[in-house]
């Protein structure tokens, strides 16, 4: 095992790492830029190295900068969380051209899974379902011909297309020449390409993905699934496991599926193969992520694994220390991302300094957090601040924890997620898992958002009971913050105040 | 001494108004309508606990620019301490300057230079940590003149655009 | 089950009994005494009642105030937590003439543990072993009959005694006759009572306990041992679970001898039984608490059974949930009792507001804690402040864990027993689990406390940076604290500086 | 501007000087003896992070009456601020009288009036948040009177004994 490990993260990430680390006895190099220094995950770990200025194309982001810090502080490895250079297939290549282990697969492999139809071609050579298709075809009888195997609604999407340009959803089979010859015109004039495929259009799609850890030996293990369909605009902000939708025959050719990928790409180390699943109950490949996921979590709870111990290991030549048939679910996980955006103003980001922090504790409770009180949240980076976990014997005793958790949770200074979980946790729809990716996005802003407060006349007392004292007491310290870091700086707002 | 404290609606409905005064631990706010009794201990900035008869509350308040902003429950309530006069509401300015509010990059202009636009409307996307967010306008007026470039990186408080009022 | 519970304590234990309340949608009535009004068990609490004044004989041990809090606010049940009432049989009966249940055994059970004469013939009934004695003995010759049956060493107790008059330790058959004559002479003395008995001596005894579970149905099932040899002055430290000390046989037999002695006294709810084991691995009867421990929470997490969930639905009529055979531990648990105390000055009491809160988070960590950042601790109350619990799949592992978690807590503003924590958590005894109810006693004040700082060379530089930083710029917050909350005002120690 | 601070150990041997200046983030933090040269950034009262070659640190540090405590992985550093001369250390007073620091009870009298007593010797046993503590003599001298009694219930600041100075 190694003695010294560079993270090549920050935030929550960076922290959840250098805690297995120590765990491990393993010594944690952090790096950090000049909007860092203050930050949780430099007082985590045993060593911390300046890489740059504050904008990560400036210092998380270059490579040089990181393998310098590794070689000054003679670390054995490097670990990238998730985000910035993880995914950074010629990152991986120069940290182990320096001599230094990467942890996570191979360059090679990540670049095959990093390129859309590569990885295709990939899937379809290890039996597992892609979205059904075509080759581009030229003109409307040919696809009509080729549209009853795929079936409809279908697709006409243009093959330099991007954007929505060029591409036209058919619901039947009398619509598709009209429409295809449309989509066509549309991309040579958009693209200078008139070349449309079809492809079949999931409905309502679930978004259900499979861990898996490979080793250096040719062992390959799927770690059951999470369901991540609780999404804004393809952003994650539940995650769950198992997910209720799948039966254990789903479950087990799933899981087959995303070993005999992940074997057949001949992929190390810890990895997420992702599908959608339509309401049929049919799966798709979607896309494999070859790293640690935000939402590692939910798995670590329901299966007794501590992800980042075995990427260790992994990486450190280790077999894996189980097979397939000894990974048997416990309970039941769900992640909340806590983000510093506002729910009710359409996500928008938010800044400022924690106030005050008081995370939930208790039964069934994990923390995986990047923030204390005192803490600065900078434009600079993601917005996820914390990630609250809860583990249960069941999904019911989870989202009743899960509500209890999100009342009790305090942060104050930047606007967060926490009200959006606030509502969704109590949503019909939510609580028997008939939801799918798009929910949030057609549920949220139009319904969830503008619904009025439950128990108003209670709270309203309150509130009035509250605000009272404060005007009437200036003799109590108020919640006020510096002007530079407020919660009312928010996307011109704050100018618009200033020029009333 | 029981003090008289008014709170307005951020609605502009009418006034509330509420007695406090010093109790044991901190102090009491009682109101008529709506009918309450509280005692409301204050720990630290910005952090009360509230008991009434119905029940006990974690509370946070936030004041600012003469707002009072209280979450409960991952509920948000807000109030004015003053009463908005016609004089100081928010009306058209001759010129409103709109600034980046933190380091980003233009995505896509919604508007054009020399369109009619009303306030809340979308001028510019811009993305900032990680997220794409729409840039408003503050006011009802025409876009006068755009400062910056799609995929254009800005700094905070670069000038975005400016929206000449109608009055002007 | 029930709507409404009042939970007649305060600290770390109403904050935890509060969270499962809401998680099973039962709301709470907490109860407070002046010097509560801003603690976290009020906030964390659905109504919250004031019972009196801030001693507790005036407040939270007056049982009229709480039953007149319950009855004014509709509650149905009374939960007392551990101490104050908790064991009170009076208190219990009273609750139930009120037609309120009380979430605990019944007052006769609790009475007759609560009578160590009574609890012993119980023991004996159930054919549970306890300390082997002799009724009282007349003269010598008696006496060294009797302790043929006893061995040696074994105690001469004044039946009248306590405190340690009238009690002499015998090494072997030799010494008894004349210690005999001295132990009854001083009895004589001191009580006006010769009377006395012999007792097995139980030398470097473990305290390993049993908790138990008995519904309304006669079904009663053990929950496995805590191993809690970690005291000082008979106040439990550290609890583990399982104990390393004992095998399967054993531990199936002291299993069954705990449920054989609660269907004797035909206990209901929750309770813990408590044995010494010796080296040998004999194990003696102690006594039996009748209610939930401050140590539940390794049974938790070793079981995956929420304790409090378990007693509510116990109080409410439902039959347990499981059988014996179904009680299997997961992994390994441990609890670390943070106190507001100053371990290296003889544990101390410290009180004053906490400055600064950060517990310890990630991967296999617990919280159960009763304060907040800007909490006050006052010399009112038990000064047990929170609890860090940690699980892991073993003892290794949890050890690992702990010693990173305590290293991660940050509390300022009272001196607390973390770094007894640190110390101990690396001590190769209590690693080896080498360790008896007297180690602490024995080693820690006279050798571990003033053993040099690990590291010191390395650790000076960073205290003289920060200090001269803290000093050469008055622009810096000092961490200072109002006078009346000092961690400096001790026993003594502030009118001995400001006599100088 | 760089500026040279002076930390005497508690133990009273030879004083530290660091040289504290201004730096990115916070001040640095230098000295030959021992040599080290490290970043010290504050973050709210008393909470500190340092970073030096040889490891990050995160750590806690207190102030009262002219010392430094600076705590560092759950173990405690402590400094005086200024030399104690001659003329200000720690002597024997005429008389120190000895108050309860919190309400409790008395539990048992270690020493009897008019007895010889040194500094540190425990007086009595005193019962406070169920714990039993000693209070012990804050001087050498005679323990002169005694104002409680066995099973005495106390509230804080009330008197508990008196010792008398050898010089006196």
């Amino acid at each position: 095992m190694f003695d010294k490990v560079l993270i090549a993260n920050r935030g929550e990430i960076a922290v959840r790492i250098a805690r297995t680390c120590r765990d491990l006895g393993i010594r944690t190099v952090a790096v950090f830029s000049d909007a860092d220094r203050q930050s949780l995950h430099v007082r985590m770990c045993d060593e911390a190295v300046r890489i740059g200025p504050a904008p990560s194309s400036e210092s998380y982001l270059v490579a040089e900068a990181i393998l310098a810090a590794a070689k000054q502080t003679g670390a054995q490895a490097i670990h990238p969380g998730y985000g910035f250079l993880a995914e950074n297939a010629a990152f991986a290549r120069l940290t182990t051209e320096a001599g230094l282990a990467f942890i996570g697969p191979s360059s090679a492999a990540m670049e095959l899974m990093g390129d859309k139809a590569r990885a295709r071609e990939m899937a379809e050579r290890a039996s597992v379902p892609t979205v059904p298709g075509t080759p581009p075809i030229e003109d409307a009888a040919a696809a009509s011909a080729a549209a009853e195997a795929i079936g409809f609604p279908l697709l006409v999407k243009a093959t330099a297309g991007g954007g929505g340009k060029g591409m036209r959803l058919v619901e039947d089979a009398a619509a598709l020449p009209g429409l295809f010859d449309q989509a066509r015109s549309e991309a040579m004039a958009s693209f200078g390409n008139p070349a449309v495929i079809l492809e079949k259009f999931i409905e309502l799609p679930r978004h259900i993905e499979f861990q898996i850890v490979a080793d250096h030996h040719g062992n390959v293990v799927h770690l059951l699934e999470r369901e991540c369909s609780v999404q804004r605009r393809h952003q994650k902000l539940i995650e769950e496991a198992p997910s209720s939708f799948l039966d254990e025959e789903l479950r087990s050719r799933m899981g087959a599926a995303a070993v005999s990928l992940a074997s057949e790409a001949s992929y190390r180390n810890a990895g997420t193969v992702e599908f959608l699943v339509d309401p049929d109950r049919n799966f798709y490949f979607l896309e494999m992520n070859t790293r640690l996921q935000v939402e590692h979590p939910v798995t670590e709870l329901i299966t007794g694994i501590d992800l980042v111990e075995l990427q260790l290991e992994i990486a450190s030549g280790a077999k894996l220390p189980f097979v397939q048939a000894d990974i048997k679910p416990r309970g039941a996980a769900m992640e909340l991302r806590i983000t510093a955006e506002d729910p009710f103003d359409n996500f928008v980001p938010s800044g400022g300094r924690i106030r005050y922090l008081r995370e939930a504790e208790g039964p069934g409770i994990r923390n995986d957090s990047g923030i204390a009180t005192g803490s600065e949240v900078t434009p600079h980076y993601d917005p996820l601040i914390a990630k609250l976990i809860v583990a249960g014997d069941d999904r019911q005793q989870v989202l009743a924890r899960a509500r209890r958790a999100v009342r009790e949770y305090q942060i104050d200074g930047v606007f967060t997620t926490l009200p959006f979980f606030s509502r969704m946790l109590r949503d019909d729809r939510f609580v028997a898992n008939a939801i799918d990716v798009s929910f949030v996005d057609r549920h949220w802003m139009s319904e969830m958002a503008v619904a009025p407060i439950a128990r108003h006349e209670e709270l309203l007392e309150v509130a009035l009971a509250a605000a009272a004292v404060s005007k009437a007491s200036p003799a109590i310290r108020e919640g006020g913050v510096p002007a530079e870091s407020s919660r009312w700086k928010r996307f011109g707002l704050e100018d618009q105040l200033g020029n009333r | 001494m029981a003090r008289k404290t008014k709170l307005y609606p951020i609605d502009g409905g009418e006034a509330y108004m509420v007695t406090v005064e010093r109790a044991a631990s901190g102090h009491r706010a009682s109101s008529e309508a709506p009918d309450f009794d509280a005692h409301v201990a204050t720990q630290g900035p910005g952090r009360m606990s509230v008991v009434t008869e119905k029940g006990s509350y974690e509370v946070s308040v936030e004041r600012r620019n003469g707002e009072i902003a209280v979450k409960i429950e991952n509920e948000w309530f807000r109030f004015n301490e003053e009463r908005e006069s016609a004089d100081i509401a928010p009306r058209s300015r001759a010129r409103a300057e709109v600034k980046a509010p933190m380091p980003g990059k233009v995505v896509q202009l919604l508007a054009n230079v020399g369109e009619k636009v009303v306030a809340g409307q979308g001028i510019l996307l811009f993305e900032a940590m990680k997220m794409q967010n729409e840039i408003r306008s503050p006011q009802d007026g025409v876009l006068s003149s755009m400062a910056v470039a799609v995929g254009q990186t800005i700094d905070a408080r670069e000038r975005l655009f400016v929206i000449k009022g109608n009055d002007s």
